[in-house]
């Protein structure tokens, strides 16, 4: 946790994401909306997500946080935004392992993209939350809008 | 497995090298009142306030970081302990009193216990365990029965039958005064046909034997630090996960919410909802540090100890004419107090004389009013042990009893 | 009298020389959080735990009057630290959390609040001043009201008029987030006019001036051992004597009762009628010694010292451009606790710079998301001081500052 | 607390006044009764009394408790009645003194009488509400039994 940790947290693809959030905003259609909370530091976000067909046509947000928690949000826009609902609830396993890995997992850039430069993240317990706030929403998102589209 | 090295324990807590007044050497038998703490709980706390202190949750920094996750560790080290499923399933409270207060308290709120219902104790309680019912059924309207006990101090399973209009069965794994270990299985079985919930006082249970609240099956279980050689200031609520997530909360503040708007809050998942304000930090590395300290000992050798005193006790105090045990008087399903009188001699001055000789007793109800009441008496004196408990010291009990009927037979 | 001498002070807090990650040394700056502690307040509960231990109140032998000893020796420090004009007005809670529900819970059952009465707090209470009394008027149908805040963070009097309907008035002495220190003279004075009650949240007040309750005049006055260089895992809540004895128990247990029987129980006076179960006694001889520390040093001194460092920090803080203070700017009628953004950097990043750099700070909502959202920001970056802080601290605080500001625009 | 100082507690007066209880069982006519408890043991004492124009005509109680408490019923007995309320109180408060002294207070034996022999329980802060026990009981019932003659 000492500077040269720091910078392995606020890689330049973190900031990157964070100045210039993709697919921000909140948009229609969509069949499920929630809103999340980090009840430790107060960071929020609404999710949308539009489900067409068992794939993810749409993630949309509203966030409010530090850089960790929008650059995530940024990155798993463009992470899941195409895929099918199946491969996204992978790669959020994925992303998840890491997170969780203390900075023991090794990140594979083939699933997860961008999303790789959080591996720096995992070393600070406190911030690990910020990066799973984004995909904690819409792994409940999803799970409601898929209940929708089943009954 | 080597036997349980009893000296080498004793090592380990410095104060029971003290001596008393008169150059008294301490005997040390009100364990169930509170036990000693070895140096390495109270060595772990030290370390924690002079290197690690900072609050929990709330802080990013460093310090933060340390102080969390050592205050999570207890937590982890408590339902390892105790065979939590889930270690979300661990509250930490003040006390064993608060943490059954809390279950209290929420299910009134809750309106799981309302006018009509019925919550069903026994006469065996710890006012800790009885209190808590007695204010929930007066503020609700629901009405307050129990199990009594029988002339041997065992539960007596007849003498109350559960039916849909039992909500909660709430009742003591052992009895701090007779000694007596309970059913609990049993009444587990019996309150689960009926539907209602099932609150156990581990208080005097989780010190001295092995616990897998998994395997009890019950729906909460509480204890205290305190008895466990672990510090004051910290109690345990275990409860089953999707019960707890379904309950309101009991104290509101810090810690316990989601968000928080002036006309409106959510609150936290368990078990920070039940968690208002700053946790007990120091306390919860030192419960960790003892759970460690007893896990290295073995619970098994801590209840095979705890047996061999105890029926070495009940023999000892059974050859005493004049001595009567109020309890079981067989070691058998029953754990390391034992309460007795002494004819002529009432137990505060037994106590006293008791003390004079070194031997530190408690005299009085032991916070069991109607237990004392079951049997006739007003308050009793309690020898109770722990894994530091020589068989030295049992003799040093009975020789300080003989003393004391002749100081008192003699004037 | 002789000057604060911090460095003196600081040798008696061996975290303070603590180094971190890239051989950082620590610059603690958030007591407001938790206080540090010093050696002699840990030492003291060792030697109780390693010596003294035993459980007290129902114990007779000479360890127990040992240690009720003690317990009781630190209520009675605590009394004379506050001016309580009798030691049986001190009750020892788990935290200020505690403390608090603990008021807003009796009041409710004792039916002083009930349906169609109005509760007012203020939009600048700590979530642990807010929550219990949003469950209260909740539980019972009553209004929870509040005071505002001015733009410059002051309470603004004038935003809400008590009247009869008022039963209670809970309000914070000094803000943690904002660091203001409220009139509350002025606000018992209203608030009683109308017959209403005054709960006043101490908790960061206590530790930083010198308190006197009898002076005051406010009904309940609470705070955290924690907070002022005192153990986790103990509170106080101060409550007028005629007031607590009419009050119904909170938690029902050991030690509480006068006398218990299966159907009705009759509860002990205050302060035991609301202590149930085993209390926090190596904590009370842990908050006893605090005192001691804090009273040797002198608590004017204690306050002269934190109102110079808030001047200092205040000045470097607003000559640092894209940094923006959330309270009062100027040092009068401040505590010191300074909540600030920085321009283009979240909080929560500004935290995470500032540690890298060694420097300990808070950042989020400082369990205050009210006053955050009345202020239009999610979360801000906290900096709060103690007896121990120095200027060269805020040096390296505003040196850390202007890093992260260059870290973030610079890359 | 040693074995001597158990011996100053247990004074053979003591002994003599538990074996032997003076004025001990309730008896009628009484202006107030009350019923005290000491909840730290469980000792408890009913206890009525009589007044007759300002003297305390009788004493009369029911106590369960240890040697300490049930003496100390016995030589209050002794004490008060007999005496005026006001010379009573006044014993009271000479006796609350020797007991809340710690050891330290010389007793009075020409107030106190047998009352002296509760100088050895001063030196056990545990017991010291044992021996007020009774006492405090019979202030509580002669402020009871006042109110009821003035009104
Ligand atoms: C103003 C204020 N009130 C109440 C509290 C709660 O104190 P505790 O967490 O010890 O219950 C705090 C501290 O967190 C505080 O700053
Ligand atoms: C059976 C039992 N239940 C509950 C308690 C209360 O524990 P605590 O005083 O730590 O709240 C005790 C101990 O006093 C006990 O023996």
């Amino acid at each position: 946790m000492n500077a040269a940790n720091v910078d392995a947290m606020y890689q330049e693809i973190i900031l990157d994401h964070y100045k210039n959030p993709h697919g921000a905003g909140l948009r229609e259609p969509f069949e499920a909306e929630v809103h999340h909370v980090n009840p430790t530091c107060g960071d929020e976000i609404t999710l949308r997500v539009h489900l067409d067909g068992g794939r993810v046509a749409d993630v949309s947000y509203a966030a409010e946080g530090c850089s960790i928690s929008q650059a995530s949000a940024s990155v798993m826009n463009e992470l899941l935004v195409g895929k099918s609902v199946e491969e996204g609830l992978q790669t959020l396993t994925v992303f998840q392992e890491l997170m969780q890995g203390r900075g023991q997992v090794e990140p594979d850039e083939d699933v997860l993209e961008d999303g790789i430069a959080f591996a720096g993240v995992a070393q600070f317990p406190a911030r690990v939350k910020c990066a799973l706030l984004a995909w904690m929403a819409w792994k409940d998102a999803v799970a409601q809008a898929s209940a929708e589209e089943d009954s | 497995m080597a036997g349980h090295d009893v000296e080498a324990v004793r090592k380990d807590f410095p104060i029971l090298t003290r001596t008393l007044a008169g150059d008294r050497p301490l005997v040390y038998l009100d364990s169930a009142n509170t036990s000693q703490k070895p140096r390495q709980v109270v060595e772990a706390m030290e370390r924690h306030y002079l290197e690690h202190n900072a609050n929990v949750a709330r802080a990013m920094h460093q310090l933060g970081a340390e102080a969390s996750a050592a205050f999570e560790a207890g937590r982890d080290k408590v339902a390892q302990f105790i065979g939590a499923p889930r270690r979300d399933e661990v509250v930490f409270t003040k006390n064993a009193s608060e943490a059954l207060n809390l279950v209290a308290r929420v299910l009134g709120d809750d309106g799981r216990v309302s006018a009509g219902d019925e919550v069903v104790v026994t006469t065996m309680e710890h006012h800790s365990n009885l209190v808590p019912w007695q204010l929930l059924t007066q503020r609700t309207g629901a009405d307050l029965r129990w199990f009594d006990v029988t002339d041997e101090g065992r539960l007596d399973l007849d003498s109350h039958t559960l039916t849909e209009r039992t909500k909660v069965v709430a009742v003591t794994w052992v009895s701090n005064m007779l000694g007596t270990i309970n059913p609990v299985e049993e009444i587990v079985r019996r309150a689960h046909e009926v539907g209602a919930l099932v609150v156990v006082d581990a208080s005097q249970a989780v010190p001295q034997f092995p616990v897998d609240v998994a395997a009890l099956g019950a729906d909460f279980v509480a204890f205290t630090g305190h008895k466990m050689v672990g510090p004051t200031g910290i109690g345990v609520l275990w409860g089953r996960y999707d019960l707890l997530a379904e309950l309101p909360p009991f104290l509101g503040g810090g810690e316990m919410i989601e968000t928080v708007s002036m006309d409106s809050t959510t609150f936290a998942a368990p078990p920070h909802r039940f968690e208002a304000g700053t946790p007990p930090i120091a306390q919860s590395v030192g419960l960790g540090a003892a759970v460690d300290y007893l896990s290295r000992i073995g619970m098994d050798q801590v209840a095979a100890h705890e047996q061999r005193i105890t029926a070495y006790a009940l023999d000892v105090l059974r050859e005493l004419p004049g001595v009567s045990i109020v309890g079981p008087k067989e070691p058998v399903d029953r754990g390391g107090a034992i309460s007795f009188t002494v004819d002529g001699v009432h137990p505060h001055d037994v106590a006293q004389l008791l003390d004079s000789q070194g031997v530190a007793v408690r005299a009085g109800h032991h916070c069991a009013k109607p237990l004392h009441a079951r049997f006739g008496v007003q308050s009793t004196t309690r020898a109770s042990f722990y894994l530091y408990t020589t068989e030295a010291e049992i003799d040093a009990l009975g020789a300080a009893i003989r003393h004391t009927q002749s100081y008192f037979g003699a004037r």
